[in-house]
């Protein structure tokens, strides 16, 4: 990027925060933009022929020829994304060929499903796992630390829909602790009016408990197999920053001070880690949010990683581009948000 | 000519708001052979000086010159200047690659500067610190503080330089092995026909080891003087003064 | 009169690669209400001892000792929640190094009052009060100001202060300062110690003072024990240390280089391996 | 030389060549690791695991790829077949022992592939910095925020399935994190005074990077890749579930496992056997992880 | 579980692109769209081998010259917007499939209507429908296309209101139904669910399930979980250890029809070895038939060597072929073949890759080395319609239930030049110029004899099963499995799609 002389000019036009954020800004728009040319170029490139997506097996070369052209496929590939740029940055990710209505309306009916659900996994993830962290730190090398270690690792190796079909079975089809695939039963859906499109959210807003058991019971099973991965993750790391701070002398101090153990744990030594976890937290939610395949398709969830890959697998190369970016624009975000908190949390980041 | 020139040196770093100037119109001259020390409180620019010297500070205006000659703005120098101007840090600790045994930082040094002949050089350094050559091949771990700061030496001495730079080369070492220390340079001084440049805060060190001395608060040199006025407790400036009268040490009042 | 302190054949022992590694190898001493000095080399045991004492040694270490006496209590013979009620109490330690002693995301204002809140039950604006006023007593002028920063905002000296200020805030009994004064501008030094010299002068505060400073040590202290490797070699009087006898002390006093007159070359101190072997020096 | 002779050899103080002290350096962490009993058995898995894939042939009771469709879905404990068969009735034992083959090529390739390019992208960046950093550091953000999956299949979808190409396309995905970490590492060691003394020998930023920076950054990039083992055997498993990984009928465990997961309510056994091949690898390369940050963290040598 | 007047079935949805009946082209979305629209004659889901019956036209009358079939329309139809159902709307959804010229047009051009002459060729008259075609066509082969999806009546006030840009209604209409089924479309979310409700007016009378949701569950385990919960009515696709995993349970019956595609592979006659007779031979000797349908596919294929679906008009049931080692190795011997070495393409579903593994396996008995190349549906297509695969194994499904469907695609091929460009048709995919079979299946169409022409297309697959390059392997079955008290369901066996209007519990 060409630097512009800003000399002569009185430095207070631009105050710090401004040029600060300018530059957040500025990177973030860099990196969506690179982003959104990467998927293009992945899609165009790809030997997988959009038209074909559209107009099936059977079409004639003619049909086929038409919507190639109806497509704009025929125009240079620069002058495609150019125009794919214009309408993305007028909010028009243009029509999804699976399901014959904007990407933007698709996006907007399956992201929420899969930020409720990777949210509420987030939550059961954090819960579980950073204790279980902290307690491995502590007692490294005890049994506890060593248990701790084959769960999350539990939770690394075993395929996600291995576990989910195995909880299915069992909390679904033996115990009927859970309620089954799907985000609501059937004949709770469409009863709450789609405020967020989150129906836990919805349903609490509109009061109806019943739909709100009945959603919770359906999404508590994914979200804790969620949860369990992200715990995995989040322990672990907890456990190797624990480790660094505990060996911290301020530690010492902190007992020196006569503190009981249980305070210096998590008075002194977490209050240390809080920054790093967040940066892994934000990473494994955005990780979440990116979409687990698997979970939705073995939950039956219409999340927006079954949506993008449906997409990718079909060359609905409008829908893969709108999944891409909004999951590119939530995961630069994420990033911009823990750098803030960061900021926030850690006195010494200024 | 001298063998150091600093004229109107200013150092900062950072930018705008953040901008800390650092030395502020410093000048001074070394002159060949001696032995010149920089003291003053903490923070009061010392090392940067010497950083700003060998290109590690980045941002500096005013002239510096080595034996006269100017040195080029900005942070390059050129492998001349190295060969000249040589350095030893602070921290024995913190100035050897925790993964490369002594022999590997000898000969990585001398195959910088050119020499062919690394195997009896590197014993040879190893003995004019006073290293024998059992230490050649351990690992930073495996030395003292004082070991270190040996090879730290051995190091900067491997281009045979005519200028030395020393950053407080003892004070994170014990009063035992500072001795050691301060007698090697001191030899190596004479041996080597060495100038030295060198900072400290210990008023009996400096006092110990160079004729000129320079006091230094805030990034300003307040007053450059004489050893033996040093000793006389005849202080020009009111903080050389506060400075002397505290290193004294301490009476129960 | 029982002492405040009774130590007896204190070791501190860490398990290695190359076997098990002895830091602290059978240290006696006791200390009234005094100022006792404790110098030596680096690695000698001085902060190894300070931390035995308040069974503060992390394993794998490992601390034995006949006894521990606090005013006659064992403190071996304590049990971890009752340590607790000693830590910070009753005994306090300054630690070497302010830099990574004091917790980098809590302001300072926030250590100093939980120091004092876990001792005792006053209310928050109290614990506040009482940290300014132990800030201000180790000379740091700006005291708001500094409650209400973090420990990296400090420069060392001040980071150090601040570590004497939170250990003196619960009234200890006893005080081991390790190397409190190393970052301090000599005059701020000063001041420091003379704080130091007031608590143990008027309250009757004991004082255990590890340093590296012969000089500082002689003109501080009553006492100083001079430890090598891990063992006391010799103890004496603080303003006799200058006529110490013991030939590793005699070389740590000759190595110095002088202010007042040039030397040519220093004295370089010989070790004798026999020093390291010789029983340490006890009370009795 | 008697074995003490050879142990005070490697254990001393000082050694007299470089290759004593090459080799005493290695011994010490060997000991260090020795010591450590879960890294151990970690290593003895993986020791293992190589055997079985070197002797497979040996090994292996049943041709892997012999097919049986009488026999199929044979349960656990059937005779000649200790971990049943498939679903075209082949012999789970002896492919899990034949894929154990691609299981160790994958995570050797990805793990060759991804930590270099993160290495060396992360250390010049980090050292390098101003608008270098800016780039490298944008086209990692990029990296990074791609949906992983799309990455992956993109890239296995532009050059074909296969075991090489899924390869490929999970290091693609992989490499950014370890960028983010090699370049954090590089920004803490390149102002340090020993890099300054090197630089104060008028050594270039490419001799800094390679003979400096790397070897300190690699080795917590190593713990970083063993503790990853289990996730890229995973992502190849994922690839291979939306078949685009190892193609059939390589006995790769991910492909086995998706196979497997058509009959996991009533045949659990057929996907659980290579699910647990995969769980025992990946606890082996995390024990070794452990194990290895202990070694070779700096801060750990005394 | 689920209520008494509300049908819940879980089905994978995901290839509905659209519901716009000249549009879709999907077997999900004929599904749907099958249960909203009626058409100008149709099957009566409960008794399908009668053939297609009078629905929305009542009568119809063929011409002197076998050229137009006047249609007089049913009296007293509403759509369901409440419009009545006339020869104008019939007109019009004609045409406008036509003119709209999508996926599925070709079943209403091959009788050589264009966008600029079907005003002309489909005209009103007397407030009858009048249907010309290019040539005399079989009748039956008209009216079956006309039980096609495309041959839907839509609700022309409705449609062209939501007229966007000249699309005659396509982008609303892909989201909304307009048409005088059994049931209106309430909501269609894409990946998650279809819901119907039934139409009280429905001219057969109201159908007994009020609610229709249709959701879509992709894994078989899921759905056969929710099945046993009673979470659904119906499971339609349990894989054949699902169904046999249900089938011994209480309350849960099995209901097996025979579908209309087929599963087959076929040989690239680029590949100069694969262009000699005896290799197309021997290659069908080398497929375990009987292994495959008695393991992996148990109870979901059957074996079918021929290009018509049984059930379709003219289909056979011989099956000479089965696997032969030593009579393939003879054959390839005699053809003087050997060392084969072939890439064969595969979607990446779970039993197609199966299919291709025992191929691989039986192949490589006969000396034959077979690589497989799995890829998604759109790759390995896209490949396939490039003549670029030398084996490509996948499935065709009859699009119209007329045997013309079939027999213009595997053995009918026009021009076998690269440049041609046919890639509708299979046998142009497979460079294969089918060797004087084209005139016979053209021949067939116009014949307007029954069982004449039932026995021209019995002669062709004899032809064809000898000497063409494709070796069909097998004939789909569906397996539903559902709760006991679900009757009168049908999927629509291999000619048509499933019907809910029947349905009771
Ligand atoms: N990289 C840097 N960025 C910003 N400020 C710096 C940097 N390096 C040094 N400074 C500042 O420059 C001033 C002078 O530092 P310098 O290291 O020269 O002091 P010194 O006299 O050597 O002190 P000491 O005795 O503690 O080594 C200090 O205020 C310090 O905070
Ligand atoms: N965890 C440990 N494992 C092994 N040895 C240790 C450990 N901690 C400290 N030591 C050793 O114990 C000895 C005594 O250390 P101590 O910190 O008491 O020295 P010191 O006298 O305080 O030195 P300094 O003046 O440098 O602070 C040193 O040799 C040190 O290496
Ligand atoms: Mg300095
Ligand atoms: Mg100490
Ligand atoms: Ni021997």
């Amino acid at each position: 990027m060409a630097d512009r002389k800003t000399e002569g000019r009185p430095r207070a036009l631009f105050p710090r925060w401004l040029l600060r954020s300018g530059v957040t800004v500025g990177s973030i728009a860099v990196t969506m933009l690179g982003l959104l040319f990467v998927t293009f170029m992945i899609g165009r490139v790809m030997p997988v022929d959009p038209v074909l997506a559209i107009v099936g097996d059977r079409a004639s070369a003619e049909v086929y020829q038409q919507v190639y052209e109806r497509l704009g496929l025929d125009r240079p590939l620069i002058v495609q994304f150019a125009i794919y740029l214009g309408d993305v940055v007028r909010g028009d990710f243009g029509m999804s060929i699976l399901t014959a209505r904007p990407v933007a309306e698709d996006i907007a009916r399956v992201f929420p499903a899969t930020l409720e659900l990777a949210t509420l996994g987030t939550v059961i993830g954090v819960a579980f796992g950073v204790p279980l962290g902290v307690v491995a730190a502590v007692r490294r090398g005890s049994w506890i630390d060593q248990i701790a270690r084959v769960v999350a690792l539990v939770g690394y190796s075993m395929p996600i829909f291995w576990l989910g079909l195995m909880g299915l079975l069992i909390f679904y089809g033996i115990l009927g602790w859970v309620g089954g695939p799907g985000r609501v039963s059937i004949f709770y859906a469409d009863m709450v009016p789609p405020v967020t499109g989150m129906i836990l959210v919805d349903s609490a807003l509109d009061g109806n408990w019943t739909v709100f058991r009945d959603a919770l019971s359906h999404i508590v099973l994914p979200a804790a197999l969620l949860g369990y991965y992200s715990l995995a993750y989040i322990s672990r790391m907890t456990r190797s920053f624990m480790l660094e701070q505990l060996s911290a002398e301020y530690v010492t101090t902190a007992r020196v001070k006569g503190m009981s153990e249980w305070a210096v744990i998590w008075g002194h030594a977490f209050r240390n880690i809080r920054v790093q976890l967040i940066t892994v937290v934000a990473l494994s939610y955005a990780g979440l949010l990116e979409g687990s395949v698997l979970t939705e398709i073995i939950f039956s969830w219409p999340g927006i990683g079954s949506y993008i890959t449906t997409a990718l697998l079909s060359a609905d190369m409008n829908a893969v581009l709108g999944g891409t970016v909004v999951v590119g624009l939530v995961f630069v975000l994420l990033n911009v948000a823990s750098d803030l908190l960061y900021k926030f949390l850690d006195p010494r980041a200024k | 000519m001298s063998a150091l020139s600093f004229k109107d040196l200013d150092v900062w770093f950072g930018e705008g708001r953040d901008r800390v100037d650092a030395v502020r119109g410093a000048s001074f001259e070394v002159a060949p052979g001696e032995s010149f020390g920089l003291v003053g409180e903490s923070g009061s620019g010392k090392s940067t000086i010497m950083r700003a010297l060998t290109g590690l500070a980045p941002h500096w205006s005013g002239r510096m010159a080595v034996n006269g000659r100017d040195v080029p703005p900005g942070k390059r120098r050129d492998r001349a200047f190295y060969k000249t101007v040589q350095m030893v840090f602070q921290d024995p600790y913190a100035s050897l690659h925790p993964r490369q045994s002594v022999d590997q930082v000898l000969s990585e040094t001398l195959y910088l500067h050119g020499f062919r002949d690394v195997e009896p050089r590197i014993e040879r350094l190893l003995d004019d610190v006073g290293l024998g050559p059992t230490f050649r091949f351990r690992y930073p771990h495996q030395l003292s503080g004082g070991q270190r700061q040996r090879v730290a030496i051995a190091r900067a001495l491997a281009p045979e330089p005519a200028i030395l730079l020393l950053d407080e080369p003892t004070s994170a070492l014990d009063v035992s092995v500072q001795a050691e220390i301060l007698n090697l340079l001191t030899d190596l001084r004479t041996e080597h026909d060495l100038t030295f440049l060198m900072v400290s805060h210990d008023l009996a060190v400096v006092a110990h080891m160079c004729e000129r001395i320079a006091v230094m608060r805030a990034g300003e040199i307040v007053e450059v003087m004489g050893v033996d006025e040093m000793r006389a407790m005849r202080p020009g400036h009111p903080y050389t003064q506060s400075l002397l009268e505290a290193s004294l040490g301490y009476h129960r009042g | 009169m029982t002492d405040l302190l009774d130590v007896k054949d204190l070791w501190v022992r860490f398990p290695t690669r190359k076997g098990q590694f002895d830091a602290v190898r059978g240290v006696s001493f006791r200390l009234g209400r005094e100022r006792l000095g404790i110098v030596g080399e680096s690695g000698s045991g001085k902060s190894m001892t300070g931390r035995a004492i308040l069974r503060l040694i992390r394993a794998p270490g490992q601390v034995e000792a006949a006894h521990i006496k606090l005013d006659g209590e064992d403190l071996l013979q304590k049990s971890e929640v009752e340590m607790r009620a000693v830590r910070g109490q009753r005994i306090s330690m300054v630690m070497q190094d302010p830099k990574f002693s004091l917790n980098p995301v809590m302001t300072v204002g926030d250590q100093l009052i939980e120091a004092y809140r876990l001792h005792a039950k006053g209310t928050r604006a109290e614990a506040r009060a009482k940290a300014i006023e132990m800030l201000e007593a180790v000379s740091i002028r700006d005291a708001e100001r500094v409650m209400r920063a973090y420990p990296h905002e400090m420069s060392g000296g001040m980071g150090q202060r601040i570590m004497i200020a939170m250990m003196l805030i619960p009234d200890p009994e006893l005080l081991i300062a390790d190397e409190p004064t190393s970052a301090l501008d000599v005059s701020v030094q000063a001041q420091v110690l003379q704080i130091l010299d007031r608590l143990v002068q008027d309250r009757g505060m004991g004082l255990i003072f590890i340093s590296h400073d012969l000089n500082l040590v002689a003109q501080f202290c009553d006492r100083v024990l001079i430890m090598y490797a891990g063992r006391v070699v010799e103890t004496c009087d603080a303003a006799r240390l200058h006529e110490a006898t013991h030939p590793y002390t005699r070389g740590l006093l000759n190595s110095l280089p002088r202010f007042d007159a040039p030397q040519g070359r220093l004295e370089v101190l010989k070790r004798d391996p026999a020093w390291a072997e010789a029983p340490s020096v006890g009370p009795e | 030389m008697s074995g003490t002779a050879w142990r005070e050899w490697l254990l001393t103080d000082t050694p007299h060549s470089r290759m004593q002290a090459r080799a005493a350096a290695l011994y010490q962490g060997w000991l260090a690791f020795r010591s450590n009993t879960l890294a151990m058995f970690g290593l003895g898995i993986l020791v293992f695991l190589l055997a079985v894939a070197a002797f497979a042939p040996v090994i292996a009771p049943h041709d892997p790829y012999y097919q049986d469709l009488a026999n199929r879905l044979q349960p656990l404990g059937t005779e000649g077949h200790s971990l049943g068969t498939d679903s075209l009735g082949r012999d789970i034992l002896s492919r899990l022992i034949y894929g154990s083959r691609i299981t160790l090529y994958i995570v050797a390739l990805v793990a060759l592939i991804a930590p270099v390019a993160g290495l060396i992208v992360g250390t010049v960046a980090g050292y390098v910095g101003g608008w270098v950093d800016m780039v490298l550091m944008r086209i990692t953000d990029i990296f990074l925020a791609f949906p992983r999956l799309v990455l992956a299949l993109a890239f296995v979808a532009a050059l074909g399935a296969g075991i090489e190409n899924a390869v490929l396309a999970i290091s693609l995905t992989a490499w950014p994190p370890y960028a983010r970490i090699a370049r954090a590492e590089t920004l803490t060691i390149r102002n340090s005074d020993y890099i300054s003394a090197v630089r104060l020998q008028g050594a270039g930023p490419l001799r800094i990077i390679t003979k400096h920076i790397w070897p300190l950054c690699i080795s917590s990039l190593i713990v970083r890749v063993t503790l990853d083992m289990a996730g890229i055997i995973l992502a190849a498993a994922g690839l291979g579930f939306l078949g685009l990984g190892a193609q059939p009928p390589s006995p790769e465990w991910g492909a086995m496992i998706s196979e497997g997961r058509r009959f996991i309510l009533d045949h659990w056994w057929v996907a659980t056997m290579p699910g647990l091949a995969i769980f025992t690898v990946s606890l082996a390369f995390n024990l070794l992880g452990d194990g290895l940050r202990d070694v070779l963290d700096p801060k750990s040598e005394k | 579980e689920t209520p008494a007047n509300m049908l819940v079935i879980a089905t994978r949805i995901d290839d509905i692109t659209s519901l716009d009946p000249a549009q879709s082209f999907e077997f999900s979305g004929g599904d749907v769209i099958r249960n909203l629209y009626g058409k100008l004659v149709n099957f009566d889901p409960l008794n399908l081998e009668a053939g297609f019956q009078p629905d929305l036209a009542e009568s119809w009358e063929v011409s002197e010259d076998g050229r137009t079939i006047t249609f007089t329309m049913r009296e007293g139809v509403n759509f369901e917007s409440g419009n009545p159902v006339t020869a104008e709307d019939a007109a019009f959804s004609l045409r406008r499939a036509v003119k709209l010229n999508l996926n599925p047009s070709f079943i209403l051009t091959q009788f050589g209507l264009t966008a600029d002459n079907v005003d002309e060729m489909i005209r009103v008259e007397d407030g009858k429908l009048k249907l010309t075609t290019d040539k005399a066509y079989a009748t039956s082969f008209v009216l079956n296309c006309l039980t096609a999806n495309i041959g839907s009546i839509v609700d022309m006030q409705t449609v062209m209101a939501n007229e966007q840009n000249g699309d005659m209604g396509n982008a609303w209409l892909s989201t909304h139904s307009a048409g005088s089924g059994a049931y209106r479309l309430v909501s269609w979310k894409p990946n998650e669910s279809v819901t119907l409700a039934a139409n009280p007016d429905f001219h057969e009378g109201a159908p007994a399930m009020e609610r229709v949701v249709v959701r879509h569950v992709q894994e078989s385990a899921t759905q056969r979980l929710l099945l046993e919960r009673g979470d659904i009515d119906i499971a339609r696709n349990l894989n054949p250890e699902d169904i046999a995993g249900v089938s011994g349970r209480d309350g849960v019956k099995i209901q097996e029809e025979l579908k209309g595609y087929l599963m087959y592979f076929s040989l690239n006659q680029k590949v100069p070895e694969l262009a000699k007779p005896e290799v197309r031979q021997a290659f069908k000797y080398m497929v375990d038939y009987e292994g495959m349908a008695n393991s992996f596919l148990k109870g979901q294929y059957t074996v079918q060597q021929n290009f018509l679906p049984r059930s379709y008009l003219g289909s056979v049931d011989e099956n000479p072929f089965s696997l032969d080692i030593e009579k393939a190795k003879a054959l390839l011997a005699e053809a003087g073949v050997e060392g084969l070495e072939l890439e064969i393409g595969v979607r990446e579903v779970q039993d197609r890759m199966e299919i291709a593994q025992s191929l691989q396996n039986t192949f490589a008995q006969a000396g034959v080395k077979l690589n497989i190349t799995v890829g998604t549906g759109a790759q390995i297509l896209g490949r396939y319609r490039a003549r670029e695969l030398d084996v490509y194994l996948g499935t065709w499904g009859p699009d119209y239930p007329d045997p013309q469907t079939n027999a213009s695609t595997f053995a009918w091929n026009a021009d076998n030049s690269d440049e041609a460009q046919l890639t509708g048709v299979l046998a142009w995919r497979n460079s294969w110029d089918a060797a004087g079979l084209t005139e016979k299946v053209d021949a067939a169409v116009v014949e307007n004899d029954t069982e004449t022409r039932a026995q021209m297309y019995r002669d062709i697959q004899a032809e064809f099963r000898e000497t063409s390059p494709f070796a069909i392997m097998f004939q789909n079955i569906e397996q539903s499995a559902m709760s006991e008290n679900v009757a009168n369901f049908t999927t629509g066996q291999a000619i048509m799609d499933a019907a809910y209007w029947e349905v009771t519990k």
